[in-house]
């Protein structure tokens, strides 16, 4: 009985490339978001992923793409990255030009890509929390092993709604999982603050769903748990509560540049040097001799090349036509014109 | 042949005929199923609806409970901006939800839901998602609900682009306009009043019948004032009307019906051939909806008036308790009758 | 050691009386409100609180009046009758007469005694839950050590809201106890039909408060409790969160007369035979010869008719007189006038 | 001597003048206090009202944080409906709370707080309750914030008895309004403008220097056509009169300021010097409060009109995030003089 651990990857090394591939993707495109907004080509408010991708990658890699729902709030550019959208539409959308998802009309915090599964993109925190509940009763009603992911903030996690979504989940057994993305902020509000018990897990307790607090940081972490409750979920038809402990590494928002107000930024330093995703994963392949620093560097070149060309071709892109303003406003009509 | 009908009677039988036709369409909200909903609309629907173990979304709980939760017609928890977001997502993916606001005054909680969420998806997807919702329920006072359930809330969605929004005041309209209502692509607040519930009326038995948005109705023919209102302030103008014809003055009454979109095309015209224009709205007067259409009757029928449009509004108060103030915050046809005085 | 019993009484025979009086109060003036709706003397929104009489009871026995508050939703006649005010302002606020606490602005719903420290009277279910949370933090914010009670109902206890307050209560360390009364039933909807896990007490869990549910039939256990909480409450500041277990003997409303609509007639004759909180004191007053059953029917005829008396004195309010519609809407000025 | 300082110092002027006036006067919202609000109008505050452990609602909670949650200048979670409600009932008893919203679209969340228990609880209880509470907040469009984000929620509010609504557009206006909105008895509504934070203006120094509500200032004087407007449009306005005098005509601009009370008599005044009124104001155009002032001055001014009442709003569309249609959408110089155009 000597505790001989059997030497097995987490995964393949096919799979450990690909969230590899994918974590960079998501890397690169969040650094080229905040240039765009730097140099003026995007505005409003918008929020990068940056520290946080094996949570994305790991939980999307759990789904049945084309079937299963995706809904998150508003710190979303990786989701669609990851569900098959393509990244010169994103880019196009996050820079209000016609060749977007939504033509321009959503941009950062509304991505959205319905015929893949993703369901946005919500600029009010906590409102679309109900709305993945309701993506789960749908997929109940119509008997359809659907799950549906709801990924939100730790300071969403106090909203109202999302206590009524908690019920409602529960007391009807919806398929739906309640992802917490703990990363320690709401904005500049560390969570000691804004939160009565910092182990927001136990939000679901008091709804009989079940609960548990997970890493974020390690990818092979989270796509193992992730695809635990996925299928659980899937073959019970119940409701998940987790909570996903990451960190944001950039601003709250591409326009909040002094994190000096709420944090130090030697903890942030610390964090990086620790817990970036994707040195760990990269640890983990030097480690296990899955791949080269040479082959990493390679990739890791190749992708930002990649991410260039989906940035020249979505600045290729137009600005929407002035006509267009009333489009989309009802599916049958036009609104009340002119000013 | 058409049948004789109350108004709630008209929307149960519209919701039915929806609920058959279309295996999409469901109910949710709180008290609607067992209880038959506090105006007793959904009588029977539970029932009807749940006839196996299939139609149960969730099996009883225990053994003191004989049923589940009807998978068609969803009682709810006291959550509106809860159940309302759940309506919204299921939408998304094409379910027809029509919710029920035991009162139209509870949708404030909803509020967000309903105008920042149901409301702009078409819009922020650029097309990609529809969101096919009503959301019925009574709106208006009913008899001593006090301040926090006596709301009138048609003014405040017929301001949100994205939302369609209705009134209707005749079981025949009401039926159809819901069953329109039912099968738009696009968010529709559908007002009831409290008052109204147990009228009755004339409605069609012709299973395609339907009433489109958008178009007003001419409710009673005059020609030298218009009184333009929706909802009970129909009945209150019509009323009006008789009062008036006794002294000579022959009023059209313009039954708005729909809000959002408004037909202000009948409404000019009718304007146009009388000359003199009041707009009846059961909401506090000051910044309801009522403004809007006096607003547009100004702008686009200024050479057309000979008098000032007028307006009569509820009260400016919180609805107080009392009946006898309550009484006097409620538009009535005498307070119609002082405006035609007061306008000349 | 033996288990002997020591035999004493769980309160005065003065205290004991007091209840019963208390408790017979309420029960006749409630069933005075019911006759005052049926014939048509009240109107609008009625909501009785027959045998529910303990909770009220046994929790207002523990506060310090005129210094501590309370806030409850709309099953609240029983607040103002035991915290002072006059019962004939009462009755005639509910019947919409001027000689109510609002003048007949307010009705059933609506009672306030702000003086007394009773705060309404909402009803908006769930909507007061926070307004506690800030009589609470008012109190705090001046150093002051009074205790908030905010009632609310288990069909309350499903609003986001709550968990809202919930939440800051906790973070910090508001001195409030939100007293879910577990009557079994949100109107027509039975308690397993819209909370996930009916032990509502758990609600206070995920916020680290301290969370108990406990028996609200038997007045005198819950002066106990509600004793021992609200001292507690007092000196440590910080918030409580207490599920307390009655029954609705009456229907939801004055006019919500069908309740077999959602519940068995005999079950609910069942709650009265065996858990009548006035029953119950009858029989712990009977057993240990606190009061004989004459003096207990004398007291209950007395009562009956100071609440015919109450009743008389409120008809002989007049109505508010029609220019009091444009009073109190603002404290200094009027609102726009005319239709 | 009045100083020159910008719209955000001088809210912030008013703040700490209310503050260390009555001890009552505390701040709460999120992100107000070590991160000093999104539009920085509460920089510094934390700091100068936590002086020591005594001001300190909460002590710091563990180790990480070097201090706890300030007691008159206190970070919330984010629960627009939660933290309001703790104002209104800590205002209940009292005290003078100043909640900030984010953003004043974030207040929808707490309109059932603000319009159902802040505003009626006056009234409810016959007078025996008040609630001296101020919401403010930025309201309107910024830069791209998109459909959720650019609420004009005034006309909502104006609509609402019990509640009184501002919307000063100068420095000086906003810091005498808004120390007169601190010492009102009443919920005020006081609603900013993200175009407005940084723009410059002399403000008085008399401590006790405060603007009344109910009083509309004449931005311009003029002759020719009355341009009725507030918040950042009275800038718009006042650049429309610039290029109109370039046209030979002279516009008065009107300053509202106040919505509720609304001051119709300097609005009616204006009108019947110059016989021509355009209303301006950033809400989506049908429905807006717009609307009511139109309507108002139609029915009032009816004989002093030489021409229909031109209004001037936003699209009625969910505000697109592509700054090309969003700047679409916002009503500019250009969109005033084409109404002029209109309107004859
Ligand atoms: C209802 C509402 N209130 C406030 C805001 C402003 N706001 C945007 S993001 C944010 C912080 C959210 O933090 P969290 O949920 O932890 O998500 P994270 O940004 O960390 O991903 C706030 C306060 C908002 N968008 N909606
Ligand atoms: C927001 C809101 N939704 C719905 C209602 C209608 N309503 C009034 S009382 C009630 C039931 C509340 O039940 P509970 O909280 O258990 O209190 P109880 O009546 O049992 O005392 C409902 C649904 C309301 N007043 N407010
Ligand atoms: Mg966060
Ligand atoms: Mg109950």
């Amino acid at each position: 009985m000597a505790k001989q651990a059997k030497l097995e990857l987490a995964a393949s090394p096919a799979d450990l490339e690909r969230y590899y591939r994918e974590m960079l993707l998501i890397r690169h495109f969040e650094e080229k978001c905040n240039h765009v907004y730097r140099t003026g080509k995007a505005g409003g408010y918008l929020h990068v992923y940056i520290g946080m991708e094996a949570t994305a990658v790991g939980w999307v890699d759990a789904l049945k793409l084309g079937w299963d729902y995706v809904i998150a709030a508003y710190r979303i550019h990786a989701f669609p990255l990851l569900m098959g959208t393509d990244p010169v539409a994103c880019m196009a959308e996050i820079m209000g030009r016609s060749g977007g998802m939504s033509r321009g009309k959503g941009g950062s915090m509304h991505l959205y890509d319905i015929p893949n599964g993703f369901f946005g993109g919500w600029g009010i925190v906590g409102g679309h929390n109900p709305l993945g509940a309701g993506l789960a009763f749908a997929a109940k009603y119509r008997k359809e092993d659907r799950v549906t992911l709801c990924f939100l903030g730790d300071g969403a996690a106090n909203a109202g709604v999302f206590f009524e979504a908690l019920n409602m989940a529960g007391l009807w057994d919806l398929p739906v999982i309640f992802i917490i993305e703990n990363n320690e902020y709401a904005m500049g509000t560390a969570i000691e603050r804004h939160a009565a018990d910092t182990e927001l897990w136990k939000r679901g307790l008091p709804f009989g769903i079940k609960s548990e607090r997970m890493d974020g940081m390690d990818v092979l972490k989270v796509r193992k748990k992730a695809k635990e409750i996925v299928d659980w979920v899937r073959k019970e038809q119940k409701p998940y509560v987790v909570e996903v402990m990451n960190y944001r590494f950039a601003g709250h928002g591409a326009a909040d540049n002094d994190q000096t107000l709420y944090r130090e930024l030697k903890s942030v330093d610390k964090q990086k040097e620790t817990r970036d995703p994707i040195r760990l994963l990269e640890a983990y392949m030097r480690a296990n001799k899955v791949m080269t620093d040479e082959k990493m560097e390679a990739i890791d070149a190749e992708i930002a090349e990649q991410v260039d060309e989906i940035y020249e071709k979505a600045d290729a892109s137009p600005h929407p036509e002035p006509h267009e303003v009333y489009d989309d406003v009802y599916t049958d009509m036009s609104p009340e014109r002119g000013h | 042949m058409p049948t004789t009908m109350t108004y709630r009677e008209a929307l149960r039988a519209a919701i039915v005929q929806e609920m058959d036709r279309d295996p999409d369409v469901f109910l949710m909200g709180e008290d609607i199923g067992k209880y038959k909903g506090t105006f007793r609309v959904t009588d029977g629907l539970f029932e009807k609806y749940a006839v196996d173990k299939k139609d149960w979304l969730v099996p009883p709980f225990n053994k003191n409970l004989q049923d589940g939760i009807g998978r068609r017609v969803v009682d709810t928890p006291i959550t509106e901006p809860g159940f309302t977001g759940i309506a919204i997502g299921a939408a998304m993916v094409g379910l027809r939800p029509i919710i029920e606001m035991m009162t139209m005054s509870f949708s404030i909680l909803a509020l967000d839901q309903i105008i920042n969420h149901a409301a702009k998806v078409h819009s922020m997807t650029g097309g990609q998602a529809t969101v096919p919702l009503v959301v019925r329920g009574p709106g208006g006072a009913a008899n001593q609900l006090s301040a926090q359930h006596s709301h009138s809330l048609e003014g405040w969605y017929a301001h949100c682009p994205g939302l369609k929004v209705v009134a209707p005041v005749t079981p025949e309209d009401a039926f159809g306009m819901l069953k329109t209502a039912v099968r738009d692509n696009n968010p529709v607040i559908f007002t009831e009043n409290p008052g109204l519930y147990s009228m009755k009326g004339e409605v069609s038995d012709d299973p395609d019948f339907l009433v489109p948005f958008g178009k007003a109705r001419i409710a009673r023919e005059g020609k030298d004032l218009s009184l333009i209102a929706y909802s009970r302030m129909v009945n209150v103008s019509l009323l009006a009307a008789e009062l008036l014809e006794k002294e000579g003055i022959d009023a059209e009454v313009v039954d708005v019906r729909s809000l959002l979109p408004l037909d202000t095309e009948t409404i000019f015209q009718s304007v146009r051939k009388t000359n003199r224009a009041i707009v009846v709205y059961e909401d506090w007067r000051s910044g309801g909806f009522g403004a809007e259409i006096a607003a547009r009757i100004g702008e686009e029928c200024f050479d057309d008036l000979d008098a000032p449009v007028g307006r009569v509004g509820g009260l400016n108060v919180p609805m107080p308790y009392s009946r006898v103030l309550e009484l006097q915050c409620i538009p009535n046809e005498q307070d119609v009758l002082d405006c035609v005085r007061k306008i000349g």
